[in-house]
């Protein structure tokens, strides 16, 4: 008998899993269609880092200290400045990360001392040379102002 | 109805023009069902499948087709070369003799042989012999496990699928594909024989190599089983032979057990009869994907044991019954 | 805890009391160190074994003056686990674990590779993740960039 | 299958090279089989097609720098050794993270643990064949990653704790959506059952393959589901309590035999069980602060060594630490689950067909580049 119960029970455990399938037949998609459609970033969304701009002084406030180049763990930043004062302290003129090799890891902003690195929400970046990577931050920061 | 085979040169006619109208059609039929599939795919797993060429992606196989063309035809090293050239036709050329007495409507049989259904099962078991030759050839493990399963695979189905077969044929005496069609006028096949319908159709899956039977090219294990090795639009053949065939087996089922051109119960409801049997055809074509994509692979051993422990005692028990009954009743 | 304190009991009349050192703390992950000369391993490691300890991980390190290598094994209770360190010089042996546990075989290849300490008795030495053809040993102090390299009464002295 | 193998008749042998590039060697796995006809004689697994070197990574990093390591070691469960790295500095370095954050990390752990058993149920059966459950299990994942990604910014390699805390604080629509997601999940078992677990096929295909039993789980140091299924309770979360397990009530599911079907019982029981932790957790959530501020960039722990075992969602993981008092690790080794448990399918794997091959290759859920490292 138990060969007949078999028979019976496996096939109609077999229906039971068309009918999972047929009704999924007939559900709306899940998908987005992509580069029509797009979906909302997360807050969170950690994109390449950019430079902030602080509307009181209407510029970056990177005053390249190299914190972010030395906990970077890739070490793919690299930061330069001057001394626009004698007394004051050093304005970054260069700040080039190397994005092909960024992990995202975020210590960067998160080392900060003047909180002005943020991460941007670009995530199609693309390009035929791995130099395309490279993006000097501070030029970045410009164009976008312009 | 049926052509009377006085008149030759309408005979040859005849011919003709269906060889030609098969060509066309069954080319068009295995590209619209290789978009059917990824379409049912789709909306199975809540997707929408093809979408950007042609509205909603009709056109997308077409343009895999010629991208296939363009592509490089491989021949692996060490290979056996004219085998392995041969093997996609081979596999491509039998599928296409069954539309001949295949009947799509009370007018449209090409040829309306008496032995119609011998010889699709004739035909169909070629396409076994094309797989191990492609699967031995392509010096490939891969590929030569792939053709020895589909070999012991198509042995074994083989026998169930004649049997379930011959318990219609005891109740029609006949193996012409009119008369089988035309007994079920009022009630369809599927009804006074389920069991044979149900392994039929089991063993149908089984034949076309489709999941969950689809052991032989089980791409998880095989990688791509007896096709692995080949490229561009050998495997094209491959592909369409395989569409085609579900196609006639799914014909097949319809004209023995769904009523063929009638509708049900005898209401024509004033559809053509060729719309009832392509209907019915897609029906069960779309039932054998929907087993596609919904069950994991049965696996080698089992596969054989479902065959010579569940099928084909199932299906000699219900010859059995079917023969007493027809002498009897 | 059955099973601890009986390779405690055992490994103490094995090796000496002044062997074991307990963590009843568990500051470091282990319940006790045991620490062993390398040929008494194949011994240590069968106590270990009836037991029903299991190896849970083999690791090398690597101090100016010395090699160490430490077996990390536990049983399915809690608190259980027991470090074994066994010091050997650069390059040198020490008794394979394969004959007892079957996991040793891939373990002490691994360890093998990248500090370059033999284990004898090893049916099958050959590089596990590193290229066949490799002839470095990258976890030890000398190969790429390295912070320090410290005597190891440094760090645990 | 026995009785065939009972003869020394091994004169047809060949050898079948599977993978490196093969559709279910998830990742860059190759195995050399030797096979007589379907039936494997022998199995050689060659790993280390992803060699990264991790473990030399971190002597040369800060050991906040190599937290973004962490996360690609596995992968599939980044957030979960992420979370055992940082504890296991907070042990070293003697930091105590706020209440808060032990919270967070524990919601967030398990929402891994779920993602990245949920991805195994995916495979699994696309090993054996079936894709539909690939592709809902890739639906319920997506909520995960969602929910995940609104707080961690990422939505595979997390690099989501911090000694002493987390990145992010959560608000209160990560604690609705995880509520809702949870609720949605429990939901969805019906179909799974009716759609998997029920099916004749699917139990043929699993049921007393690749047993694992309790002796050669431990003679090959298997650990996680596959230890659980041979009837083992070893979690490190109830042997070893650490973060704030102890605080919440769940079991420890377990299986008979250890095949595939226990395998893939005990890894949807435990998909349950993570539910039930979140849930408690954020009933018990409190307020406060979500990370420590006196923790320095550069982690400084005192001379001395720390192993600290936790369960990823493959098994028991444990980093072996040794500091020597400067900022870097003198010895950052990483005991992964997954290279015991691939191990032992050297044994598993005689006298088995191709076919079962796969499915107990699929069933033991691996990482490659875990075991590679």
């Amino acid at each position: 008998m138990g060969y007949w119960k078999d028979i019976v029970v496996g096939g109609w455990s077999l229906v039971e899993g068309m009918k999972v399938t047929g009704r999924a037949l007939f559900k709306p998609v899940v998908t987005v269609q992509y580069p029509r459609q797009r979906l909302e970033l997360s807050p969170a969304y950690r994109g390449h880092i950019e430079l902030k701009v602080f509307p009181e002084t209407g510029t970056h406030g990177c005053i390249a200290c190299g914190t972010c180049q030395r906990v970077c763990p890739s070490g793919v930043i690299k930061v330069q400045g001057v001394k626009q004062h004698a007394r004051g302290g050093k304005v970054a003129t260069h700040y080039v990360i190397d994005f092909t090799r960024c992990s995202l890891c975020g210590l960067c902003v998160e080392s900060c001392p003047t909180q002005t690195l943020q991460f941007s929400t670009e995530y199609e970046m693309e390009g035929p040379s791995r130099w395309d990577g490279v993006v000097d931050l501070v030029t970045r920061m410009e164009e976008s102002r312009s | 109805m049926m052509e009377a085979a006085t008149n030759t040169g309408g005979d040859w006619l005849r011919l003709i023009v269906g060889l030609i109208v098969v060509l066309i059609f069954s080319q068009l039929n295995a590209l619209f069902l290789v978009w059917l599939e990824r379409k049912v795919a789709g909306h199975i797993q809540l997707r929408y499948g093809p979408m950007e060429v042609g509205p909603h992606g009709l056109l997308q196989t077409i343009v895999d087709g010629i991208k296939l063309v363009g592509k490089e035809l491989i021949t692996p090293f060490k290979a056996d070369k004219k085998l392995f050239v041969i093997a996609p036709v081979l596999v491509f050329m039998p599928v296409l003799i069954p539309f001949l007495v295949l009947p799509f409507g009370p007018e449209l049989i090409i040829r309306d042989m008496n032995v119609g259904l011998l010889l699709i099962f004739a035909f169909s078991t070629f396409s076994v012999l094309a797989i191990l030759v492609g699967g031995w050839a392509s010096n490939n493990k891969y590929a030569l496990l792939g053709a020895m399963r589909s070999v012991a695979q198509n042995v074994a189905y083989e026998i169930p699928l004649l049997l379930s077969v011959m318990s219609v044929v005891l109740m029609v005496h006949s193996f012409k594909f009119s008369e089988l069609v035309m007994a079920q006028h009022r009630v369809w096949f599927v009804f006074l024989q389920p069991v044979a319908a149900i392994i039929y159709f089991i063993c149908a899956t089984a034949e076309t190599n489709r999941a969950p039977f689809d052991i032989p090219e089980a791409e998880s294990e095989l990688v791509a089983g007896f096709h692995t090795e080949y490229s561009g639009m050998r495997f094209g053949l491959f592909f369409l032979a395989e569409y085609t065939n579900m196609f006639i087996v799914s014909a097949v089922a319809t004209s023995l057990f769904m009523g063929g051109w009638h509708g049900p119960f005898g209401w024509s409801l004033g559809i053509p009869g060729v719309i009832w049997f392509l209907a019915k055809t897609y029906f069960l074509l779309f039932v054998l994907m929907w087993f596609r994509w919904t069950f994991p692979r049965v696996r080698f051993d089992q596969l054989m044991n479902f065959s010579w422990k569940v099928l084909i005692p199932l299906s000699m028990l219900n010859l059995l019954v079917t023969a007493l009954v027809v002498k009897f009743v | 805890m059955a099973a601890r304190e009986e390779v405690v009991r055992r490994l103490q009349e094995l090796l000496g009391e002044a062997a074991l050192r307990p963590d009843e703390a568990y500051a470091q992950g282990v319940s006790w160190t045991v620490q062993a000369p390398a040929p008494s391993l194949p011994d240590v490691l069968r106590v270990f074994r009836d037991a029903g300890f299991y190896l849970e991980s083999i690791t090398g390190l690597d101090f100016k003056d010395t090699m160490e290598i430490v077996y990390h094994m536990n049983t399915y209770e809690p608190r259980s686990r027991m470090a074994l360190r066994v010091l050997c010089p650069h390059d040198g042996e020490v008794p394979s674990a394969t004959g007892l546990y079957d996991s040793a075989l891939w373990q002490e290849r691994e360890v093998w590779e990248f500090t370059g300490v033999r284990f004898s008795g090893h049916p099958d030495l050959r590089p596990l993740l590193l290229p066949e053809d490799m002839d470095e040993r990258p976890l030890r102090k000398t190969f790429g960039t390295v912070h320090a390299y410290r005597k190891r009464e440094e760090i645990y002295g | 299958m026995a009785e065939h193998f009972a003869e020394p008749v091994r004169q047809h042998l060949y050898s079948l090279n599977l993978g490196p590039q093969h559709p279910s060697t998830h990742g860059v796995l190759r195995i050399l089989l030797t096979l007589d006809g379907e039936y494997i004689v022998e199995a050689d697994p060659v790993i280390g097609y992803g060699h990264r070197g991790h473990e030399k990574m971190g002597e040369n990093r800060t050991y906040l720098q190599f937290m973004p390591n962490t996360s690609r070691i596995d992968y599939l469960s980044g957030l979960l050794f992420n979370h055992g790295f940082c504890l296991a500095v907070e042990k070293l370095a003697g930091i105590e993270p706020p209440e808060r954050a032990r919270y967070i990390r524990v919601i967030c752990a398990e929402l891994n643990r779920i993602s990245s058993h949920l991805l195994w149920f995916g495979t699994y059966l696309m090993d054996l064949g079936a894709f539909t459950p690939f592709l809902y299990c890739f639906d319920d994942r997506e909520n995960i990653l969602d929910i995940l990604d609104r707080v961690s910014g990422s939505r595979l390699t997390y690099s989501y704790c911090r000694f002493g805390g987390v990145t992010r604080d959560i608000d209160d629509v990560f604690i609705e959506q995880t509520r809702a997601f949870v609720k949605r999940l429990r939901s969805r078992w019906k179909d799974y059952h009716n759609l998997v677990t029920k099916n004749v096929i699917f139990i043929h295909r699993t049921r007393d393959v690749g047993v694992i039993d309790k002796d050669l789980a431990r003679r090959f140091g298997v650990t996680g589901p596959n230890l659980r299924a041979a009837g083992v309770p070893f979690d490190m979360r109830k042997v070893e309590p650490y973060e704030v397990y102890d605080r919440f009530d769940f079991q420890i599911p377990v299986g008979e035999k250890g095949d595939a079907l226990d395998r893939y019982r005990v890894r949807l029981e435990e998909m349950e069980q993570s539910c039930r932790i979140i849930e408690q957790a954020l009933d018990q959530l409190p307020d406060g602060p979500y990370r420590q501020e006196r923790v320095r960039l550069k982690v400084k722990p005192p001379r001395g060594e720390v192993y600290f075992a936790f369960e990823s969602a493959r098994g028991l993981t444990a980093y072996y630490l040794v500091s020597d008092g400067s900022p870097y690790p003198y010895r950052c080794h990483v005991r992964v689950p997954s290279f015991g448990n691939l191990h032992c399918l050297t044994e598993v794997f005689r006298e088995t067909l191709v076919a079962d091959a796969i499915s107990i290759l699929g069933s033991i859920d691996i990482v490659v580049p875990e075991i590679d490292r």
